[in-house]
């Protein structure tokens, strides 16, 4: 490949890695964090659910990667 | 999303229609990029609620095989309608 | 228009494409396909409705493309 | 989204000020894509829920024109009160 | 700062001004406006709605700015 | 979302190190650029629900400012987590 194609490859790269990182956030911060935000500290609870979700995330990303098999674009 | 998106192409010269290509080919690598995003954050919202432990359970495991290989199903179905459509001999009910 | 706009338009063209298809394929999925997901394959009822789904999602499309008149993008 | 947005371009010399005015066509037409994309997906998610036939019904077709020209008629006061915003004479309740 | 990057700032300045007025839109809309249709013009009730909720959305922008205070990209 | 993303840049020339590290910083800011939009859509989403005066009450504004806080704490575990999956060294349960 020539420096353009590595380039392009690169770029797409980091895009998908940073919509990986942005939903992984949301998606977690949906499921883990209470709404009604009566303090400004996360709470015990809320920390051991954000590291569970995340893990579990992760593993979803890579049974799905498995699923997509040759088709996966990375 | 195929090369007949973009109709014929014989009327670009030689270098020209290597430029659309490389297009249409960068737009497809990342449009199936997102999917891959979208589709994991889909199956993971719909299957994935507890979290007492961190490893996926057998249930959650088996719930998302099957919404990924039902959208992919779903997708797949839906891009043949939308071809059909495109090329104006759409089905009658 | 010179080449420089041809290729301008013919990119925007094909990203409001994947953009619609993207967009009718998660629309009709929420609209047809039953979230507890207890078999993998897409039963009889699902497949008449995803049908169903893309052809009124294109009649909705056009209509609206009627509304926005000569604002139509495209 | 109008030229304004970029506040004074008479610093900018001729060939650039080109350049600036087409960047801001080239991301109005990408917006306005994205617009009509997005409005047919908000009516259609609001207004059609019902399958069992293959044709839009009158009352769906009625609530898909209602919607559209209220969300056109939303986002042209939506722009009003954001330009007002923006050049700080926000208006008092 | 050469005009390369000049262009490349007012790039991003545009982007972010365009998602700011589409999420303000999409948002007040879900907020003000009664998803039954029931006719095609905005009633009172839904203009006075709009309107304040532009004006408040605009207060926690600036809000949220100074709270990211200089991680604050604009 | 850091350089190290990329892995070991020292196989590229002088010239494309710059380049690789502009086209991150210009994906960085505009990434920033982009939370920062959602933030606000998020906790305005969340906060705020009473349109009867024009001006953001006192519980609104705390809402607003403890959810936009919870974020950034959020964001920053969750990019910590990230990090140490990308790196293989998972913390056990």
């Amino acid at each position: 490949m020539d420096k353009e194609q590595i380039f392009g490859m690169a770029e797409k790269e980091m895009e998908y890695r940073v919509e990986l990182f942005n939903k992984l956030t949301q998606t977690c911060f949906n499921k883990c964090i209470d709404k009604k935000y009566k303090e400004n500290e996360l709470n015990m609870g809320e920390n051991t659910c954000i590291d569970r979700c995340v893990a579990k995330y992760w593993q979803v990303t890579n049974l799905v990667g498995q699923l997509l098999g040759s088709q996966r674009p990375m | 999303m195929d090369k007949s998106m973009l109709g014929d192409l014989s009327s670009l010269t030689e270098e020209d229609q290597v430029k659309m290509t490389t297009m249409i080919d960068q737009l497809q690598i990342r449009d199936s990029l997102r999917m891959y995003n979208s589709l994991v954050e889909r199956c993971f919202t719909d299957c994935v609620d507890n979290f007492q432990r961190q490893t996926l359970g057998k249930q959650e495991e088996t719930c998302v095989r099957r919404c990924a290989e039902k959208f992919l199903k779903h997708s797949m179905r839906v891009g043949l309608r939308f071809s059909e459509l495109n090329s104006g001999k759409a089905t009658t009910d």
